[in-house]
């Protein structure tokens, strides 16, 4: 018997169809993944579950649970439905608490809602689904605030009260996307276990197949507000139908095709490379307190080679690239481009960064909303002594936008009008403009989606070989980096910890980072490909 | 959080300060003489020498800045050039007016605006909502002079409920004060209340949109009980703000309600001393008034590591 | 009911008559608390005071002063001729603050008879030193309470101050002491009522039981009107005058002042901005004096005269000077109409508003400007055209021997032919233009009587104001 | 013009707006009645068909001062803010160019110390030195805007520098002050208009007000908030002296900030927590 049936579920907000014939079952003790791109409606289907839809939203079809008909239940009834039989935790730990109140009270409120207890008992109950969701009690009492626990134990706090009053559904809506790897997968081990304690059902929802695929026992693949396909997710995998599940699976496993070659002469030389952070504590007259964010970093990368920089958030790998792109001054050390310092007497070396170009994780963040695409990817001129202009610059212009393949008359329009791998490219665009010799890639497909991706990669490797590029490619998704890198550095709080051929590292970690980190990294099943 | 104190405090020094320095300079410069006012048209020259030299306005910039900022840190607030008493004791006696009335003035309007913003906020997009939205712009805009004329020509003058103006004194009764400044009151109160029953709701719209209420909502809690446990605490960072921003404008606002209403206040003491070219008194008063805010300021940033915990231990 | 409270416009900065010009002091304390040797009755008239009665010298030069027995301060020592001696050695002192000090520069000596007699000899005879000595600024002090004065008066008359609430009120509670005729009420509140707004609301919600000098005469008639209120309207010593700066070009031009003259329309002045109250003047006297000379005749409104006159100056095209503006609102009423009067021909003024400090500094004392208005209160004291350094700047030998001539003179009917002549002469210069006599409105409730009408000085003279059942 | 149709608030504002900028404007061709002429015998004349707000006290025609004394109000709230912004910007993109460093200190302790005087105060003390005169309100209201755009510029652009377009700027090798006016300045714009509209009609408050105290524009030099000082003590006599005025500056005001609300909202919706 199913605890959560979804019959030809339709949504529209305003008028605008959003969801169209979404059916979906969650059992009790199983886990339902639900897949797709961004935009596909699953969240959408989530909050509909809740009946907390954004206003102007109305459904048709049904939604069951447990019996009841979730569509014909009316506020108040929902109000004692949520919570109790059904928990939900978000993607966003560090937004999802409220920061003015502390973690016991956020848990126990889950109970006082529900339940006529008195606080003491309900904070006990807290204490108690706290230390199932792995916050004891001796190490995160009851008193702390949000702000005192790092994003993953705010997750938990999150899983803690939902599961409080052991809800016989649990949906949890992208629930790791905010998180490292190593946090992602003990998150993910935490929701399994307690599916397996309380027999729970649990709706896992995520755009990142691997995620999903060794947790979940049913799989729903949503695209555009529909169903595409649906299935156990053992037989599934293996035998996916629809093109778009298949395309989706593919790209998550892309790896594109590489060919330059790697000369041994040293085209970037990084030595004992320490950067400091002086902060104030508050304003100018606060106290100031010392941050080592790199901490002795040494490695090289040789002409037209892809070295990869591995780590997880924090550890100091975009403080890094703005050393290299000789954005801030180091404090010890020192970085030579192609044997010239980037850095001399505390400015810039502009010979050096006509060389180096960027291209960051944001695709939205990355380019002046206001300016045209050809303003936009000629600003690198500026580091030229004697930019193209008139004629030669269109041609440069059109050059690099079909270099990433877009068309010449694209140049004209607003950065709005185009989706965010066109926006990538464009930011490719901006870098292979002024023809660098070293590219720095900051996160650069860690927003897309998997398909998108997958293209973005095949054209870096492309545009590699073409142009003779070399890159320095920082990501913490490991799997993107082993497809596109000849080489991978690890680092970890400032330092690098190990290095070596991408392979090697990966298939063979030798630092217990490493192995920690390869361990974490979801990965598909073998052989479902 | 001492240490952090510790640093406010002397920013908050230095800020008083620079202050002082700014007020006495600029009165310095100011023309006029208050020997040559006092002693009117008919005034000989060796008189006004003779009162010069009693007022102590001999001296360099420098000395008679030290006499004056040296008293200020020992409560000396000198002797009124035209009144011959002590600046303290008169600042002191304006201030039994003027405090109470922006006192007065922010209870009104926090207890207007708090209820307003909150059910307005809670009916976002409705009839009440408009019609919240619709007086608060009326009442930012309205000049508060103006609408305290309209008051005394209703109120005073035609239902005679209160009276026109003036201030008998604590001494005639908490009752008789009270009514004397309720009409000030509301009519400093009222652009205040407007201006924060819009912060008000616009600073819990925003909280309402917070991840963290869709949290509590998915815990079961009702909009309503959403908005009350999660959501009013969080707005209120912002409306201590502007809390405190208002005391400054209570204050200055005062100047003119109590000009009309006669009130004996500080506002009306500085119009005065200004045109008897008292000058240590509008010094004095300015540099209380100066210090008043800052103050405040300073509490209200003291206020929020109450109600935020954020800021608590982390400074 | 034997208390009142008698609202004013301007509170005293403090309460020392003999140490300020602040006409707001007389005003609470003149007669009521205070007291000199000799006083003015509400026609002007100078009767004794202290001082019971006097003889003089033969050669006008000593003044023997009879002091009244049994006079108490109100703490209650004895007013005696060192007490006279004492207030009048003060006043003319070198460091002395006396805003009139010129009224005892004449002084050469005073001398203590006996306990109630005192002689004062005067280097010079002077017609008008009876008149000064009632003065509010010859007003007798005791040495042994002036160190308080500012703050705690004590006088010896039939009123006794008792509180001062600074911005708000003074009180006064009846002197049962006092050694002429007591006071018939019991106490006294002044209350003090800048705004005109507020004064009119205060009066209609009989807030107060008196208003003495109403600032806003356009709400007379509302309260003539209403049975509840009786208006007095007296005079006062204050000519209002729009003066000239007479050595600034072109208004050094005699022909140019002349013009101003016949381009301003009094009446409408009058009626602009005192809405009617006020009478035209056309000399610096003041109308209700028997010596005055009515000279309006000779600076009627004319503006086709002005324009033709000004043309006879050269100045047919017009020309433009500052009118600088005191804060009274006869003076910004009265500055606009004026500006809008003379622009008709053809002269165009720049206004500036300013307080009375910089209205001394640079009207008074620095004669930075072209035209000014203001209203001079002081009793008799058409003198200051005599003084060629006084801000008006009128230098004219023969006017300053008539004043001289003058002061010297005892005899009262060559004293009023000289006065006459004064101001004649002065309307022939067209010194200034004389606009009109400022008024004196008092509001009080109907019942109240014994309030003085007129203001011969500043003064609220309350000893015998009574309630009528 | 289709943003006219965002916001509920946008049009009614606009149109109020444009009715008292138009009655400014016509008003330096053009009067119903001379205001420089008084006509004392036909003062205070209650609205008529031909002076449908009546005279005032000196015999003008109040929809004629009230026409001219828009002229002021536009004028010296329009300069005042201009200043405001002409110094408070610049201020608050350096201060954000170089945030936490000194300069940035500086600026946000002068702009915290400017706050701490109350606005009329200063106001006074500025009349007390040079005197009162339309100059002088403007340069008191303008300071008082410097450290509002200040302000308001440094946390915009703070959070734009966080920006990766910043980033990408700086990569491409451009100082602090070139990307403050290309990349910072134009995204802040939005912003500053909205909260010019908001200066401005707080702006055309405060001038009333100081009018008021007679601290702002002289005769004659027709100005609301004089006009309302004037006829303070006729209110009981003619209240239609005290009221058209005072409804000129309420609606001005009310045009403004409905203008200003619907600029926002219509501009960028995401400014609307902008504001306070
Ligand atoms: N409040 C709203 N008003 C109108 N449309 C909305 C609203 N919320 C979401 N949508 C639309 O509904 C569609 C589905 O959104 P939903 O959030 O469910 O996507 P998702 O699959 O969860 O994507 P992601 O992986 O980015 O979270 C999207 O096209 C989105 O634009
Ligand atoms: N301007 C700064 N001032 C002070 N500390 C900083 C600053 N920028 C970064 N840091 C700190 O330096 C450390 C390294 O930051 P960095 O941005 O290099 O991390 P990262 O590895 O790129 O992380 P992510 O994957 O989240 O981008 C972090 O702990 C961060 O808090
Ligand atoms: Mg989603
Ligand atoms: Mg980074």
């Amino acid at each position: 018997m199913s605890l959560l049936t979804i019959r030809n579920l339709s949504l529209s907000i305003h008028g605008l169809q959003i969801l169209r014939n979404v059916s979906m079952e969650v059992a009790p003790g199983r886990i339902l993944g639900v897949i797709g791109e961004s935009g596909s409606g699953k969240s959408i289907t989530a909050f509909s579950v809740l009946q907390l839809l954004p206003g102007g939203a109305s459904c048709t079809g049904s939604i069951n649970l447990s019996g009841k008909d979730i569509l014909s239940l009316s506020e108040a009834e929902m109000c004692g439905l949520r919570g109790r039989d059904v928990g939900m935790v978000f993607q966003e730990p560090m937004t999802a608490l409220n920061p003015l109140k502390t973690i016991g009270d956020q848990v126990a409120e889950t109970i006082l809602i529900h339940e006529r207890v008195s606080k003491a008992e309900a904070m006990v109950r807290a204490a108690d689904a706290l230390q199932r969701a792995e916050l004891p009690q001796e190490r995160f009492p009851l008193s702390r605030y949000p702000h005192e626990l790092s994003g993953g134990q705010r997750q938990r706090v999150v899983i803690a009260m939902a599961i409080a009053l052991k809800p016989k559904l649990l949906i949890a809506d992208e629930p790791t996307t905010a998180l490292d790897v190593t946090t992602q997968a003990q998150i993910l081990e935490l929701l399994k276990r307690l599916v397996a304690e309380d027999g729970m059902g649990l709706m896992l929802i995520s755009h990142d197949l691997a995620v999903v695929a060794d947790l979940a026992d049913d799989l729903v693949i949503m695209r555009q507000g529909e169903v595409v396909e649906s299935g156990p997710a053992k037989t599934l995998f293996g035998n996916l139908q629809h093109p778009y599940s298949r395309a989706l699976l593919e790209a998550s496993a892309h790896v594109p095709e590489r060919g330059n070659e790697t000369l041994e002469q040293p085209l970037l030389q990084v030595r004992d490379v320490v950067r400091d952070y002086t902060g104030h504590t508050h304003g100018w007259w606060g106290k100031t307190t010392q941050f080592r964010a790199v901490d002795g970093v040494s490695f090289e990368i040789r002409k037209g080679e892809s070295l990869g920089l591995v780590g997880e958030s924090g550890c100091g790998k975009s403080t890094l690239t703005r050393a290299i792109l000789g954005l801030e001054e180091v404090q010890g050390g020192e970085i030579l481009f192609d044997g010239l310092p980037v850095f001399t007497h505390h400015h810039a070396n502009q010979i050096v960064r006509r060389r180096m170009q960027v291209v960051f994780q944001d695709p939205y963040g990355s380019f002046n909303p206001r300016w045209r695409v050809d303003r936009l990817i000629t600003e690198p001129f500026h580091l030229l002594s004697d930019p193209p202009k008139g004629a030669e610059r269109d041609a440069a212009i059109a050059e690099a936008l079909e270099s990433v393949g877009l068309s010449a008359s694209d140049a004209h329009k607003y950065i709005h009008e185009f989706s965010g791998g066109q926006r990538q490219r464009i930011a490719i665009a901006r870098a292979l403009i002024i023809k660098p010799d070293l590219i720095i890639l900051d996160e650069a497909v860690s927003a897309l989606d998997v398909s998108v991706r997958a293209h973005v990669l095949d054209l870096l490797a492309d545009l590699a070989d073409r142009f003779g590029l070399t890159y320095l490619f920082i990501s913490h998704d490991l799997s993107v980096v082993r497809s596109i890198t000849d080489r991978v550095l690890v680092m970890k709080a400032g330092k690098i910890v190990e290095q070596g051929p991408t392979d090697t590292v990966f298939d063979r970690p030798n630092h217990p980072y490493t192995q920690q980190l390869v361990a974490a990294a979801p990965v598909l099943p073998a052989g479902i490909l | 959080m001492l240490q952090y104190f510790l640093k406010r405090l002397l920013s908050l020094g230095l800020s008083l300060v620079a202050a002082s320095v700014i007020i006495f300079l600029a009165l310095e410069v100011v023309p006029g003489d208050p020997a040559s006012y006092m002693l009117g048209l008919n005034a000989q020259e060796d008189t006004l020498a003779a009162l010069r030299e009693e007022l102590g306005l001999g001296g360099s910039i420098l000395e008679r800045y030290a006499a004056w900022a040296g008293g200020l840190l020992v409560g000396d607030f000198g002797t009124s050039y035209t009144y011959r008493t002590p600046v303290a004791g008169m600042i002191a006696e304006r201030l039994w007016v003027s405090l109470p009335l922006a006192v007065y003035a922010l209870v009104l309007s926090t207890l207007i605006a708090f209820p307003a913003g909150i059910w307005a906020a809670s009916r976002r997009g409705s009839h009440a909502d408009g019609a919240v939205m619709g007086v608060t712009q009326l009442g930012i805009a309205i000049p508060n002079f103006w609408f305290a004329m309209l008051m005394v020509l209703v109120f005073a003058i035609n239902l005679r409920w209160f009276s026109a103006g003036g201030f008998p004194g604590w001494d005639a009764g908490f009752f008789a004060a009270m009514k004397a400044l309720t009409l000030p009151a509301i009519a400093l109160a009222m652009p205040q209340a407007s201006i924060l029953t819009r912060v008000m709701r616009s600073s819990l719209l925003d909280t309402l949109g917070e991840d963290f209420i869709r949290t509590a909502r998915a815990k079961g809690l009702s909009k309503g009980q959403a908005l009350w446990r999660h959501a009013v605490r969080n707005a209120l960072i912002p409306v201590l703000t502007i809390l405190g921003l208002q005391f400054s404008f209570l204050l200055a606002g005062a100047i003119i309600i109590e000009n009309v209403f006669f009130l004996p206040g500080l506002g009306r003491l500085v119009f005065q001393s200004i045109s008897a070219r008292d000058l240590i008194v509008v010094e004095s008063v300015v540099m209380l008034l100066v210090f008043a805010v800052i103050v405040v300021n300073f509490t209200v940033d003291m206020a929020y590591a109450w109600v935020d915990p954020r800021l608590r231990r982390r400074r | 009911k034997s208390d009142i409270v008698v609202a004013m416009q301007l509170e005293p900065p403090h309460l020392d008559p003999t140490g300020a010009a602040a006409g707001a002091i007389d005003s609470v304390l003149y007669s009521n608390v205070f007291e000199g040797l000799t006083r003015f009755g509400p026609d002007g008239s100078v009767n004794p005071g202290l001082a019971e009665s006097w003889e003089i010298s033969e050669d006008g030069k000593t003044y023997t002063f009879k002091l009244h027995d049994g006079v108490k301060f109100h703490d209650g020592s004895d007013l005696t001729a060192d007490d006279v001696k004492f207030s009048l050695d003060r006043a003319r002192a070198d460091d002395s603050q006396n805003a009139q000090k010129a009224l005892f520069a004449g002084i050469e000596s005073v001398e203590v008879v006996d306990p109630l007699t005192v002689k004062v000899t005067l280097k010079e005879p002077n017609g008008s030193f009876l008149f000064n000595l009632a003065w509010g600024d010859a007003v007798i002090v005791a040495p042994e309470s002036i160190g308080d004065i500012k703050s705690k008066p004590v006088g010896t008359g039939a009123f006794k101050f008792t509180d001062w609430v600074q911005g708000d009120r003074i009180d006064l509670e009846k002197n049962a002491d006092y050694w002429g005729e007591p006071a018939k009420l019991d106490k006294v509140t002044f209350k003090f009522i800048s705004d005109p707004t507020a004064a009119f609301a205060a009066v209609m919600a009989e807030d107060v039981n008196a208003f003495v000098g109403f600032p806003a005469p356009e709400n007379l008639p509302q309260f003539e009107a209403d049975a509840r209120f009786q208006v007095l309207v007296g005079s006062t010593e204050g000519e209002t005058i729009l003066a000239a700066n007479n050595k600034l070009p072109p208004l050094d031009n005699i022909k140019v002042r002349e013009a101003i003259a016949h381009a301003v329309d009094r009446q409408a002045i009058i009626d602009g901005a005192m809405f009617g109250y006020g009478t035209p003047i056309g000399t610096h006297f003041a109308p209700h004096n028997p010596d005055y000379v009515d000279l309006t005749g000779s600076s009627q409104y004319d503006p086709d005269l002005a324009k033709k006159l000004l043309a006879e100056a050269g100045y047919a095209d017009g020309f433009t000077t500052t009118l600088k503006l005191p804060p009274p609102s006869y003076a910004r009423r009265g500055g606009e109409i004026i500006a809008a009067q003379l622009r008709a021909v053809g002269i165009e003024t720049e206004i500036t508003n300013l307080e009375w400090a910089q209205w001394l500094e640079q009207v008074f004392k620095g004669k930075d400007f072209g035209l000014t208005i203001v209203s001079h209160t002081e009793p008799m004291d058409i003198g200051i055209y005599a003084r060629p350094d006084y801000y008006f700047q009128y230098d004219n030998a023969d006017f300053q021997k008539l004043i001289a001539d003058l002061t010297a003179e005892n005899d009262p009917a060559k004293r009023s032919d000289l006065l006459k002549q004064a101001q004649e002469t002065i309307s022939r210069d067209y010194v200034n233009t004389y606009l009109f006599q400022l008024a004196f409105p008092t509001i009080a409730d109907a019942k109240i009587k014994g309030l003085w009408e007129n203001q011969p000085t500043q003064a609220t003279d309350l000893t015998a104001v009574y309630w009528e059942d | 013009m289709s943003v006219l149709f965002h916001s509920r608030t946008l049009l009614p504002g606009a149109i109020l707006t444009l009715l008292f900028t138009a009655a400014a404007l016509i008003s330096l061709v053009w009067v119903p009645y001379d205001t420089t002429v008084l006509d004392i015998a036909n003062r205070m004349k209650p609205p008529s068909w031909l002076q449908p707000f009546g005279t005032d006290q000196f015999g003008r025609d109040i929809l004629s001062m009230i026409m001219v004394g828009a002229r002021t109000s536009i004028a010296v709230a329009l300069v005042a803010v201009g200043i405001g912004m002409a110094v408070g910007v610049p201020l608050g993109l350096a201060a954000a160019a170089r945030k936490g460093g000194l300069m940035d200190e500086i600026i946000m302790r002068a702009n915290d110390l400017v706050f701490a005087f109350p606005s009329l105060l200063i106001a006074v003390m500025i009349t007390a030195v040079f005197g009162a005169s339309a100059l002088n309100a403007i340069i008191a209201i303008g300071i008082f805007n410097i450290p509002v755009f200040a302000r308001l510029t440094r946390g915009a652009a703070l959070s734009l520098w966080n920006r990766e377009y910043i980033l990408a700027a700086r990569v491409a090798g451009k100082g602090s002050a070139r990307i403050s006016l290309e990349h910072i300045l134009p995204n802040v714009a939005n912003l500053l208009i909205v909260q010019g509209t908001i200066q401005f009609s707080l702006g055309i408050l405060a001038e009333a007000g100081l009018s008021y105290v007679g601290l702002g524009a002289q005769p004659p030099t027709a100005s609301w908030g004089r006009m309302l000082a004037d006829s303070q003590t006729m209110i009981s006599l003619a209240p239609h002296l005290a009221l058209f005025p005072g409804l000129a500056i309420l609606l001005t005001v009310l045009g403004l900030n409905l203008l200003g609300d619907g600029l926002r909202d219509s501009l960028d919706p995401k400014l609307r927590r902008a504001r306070t």
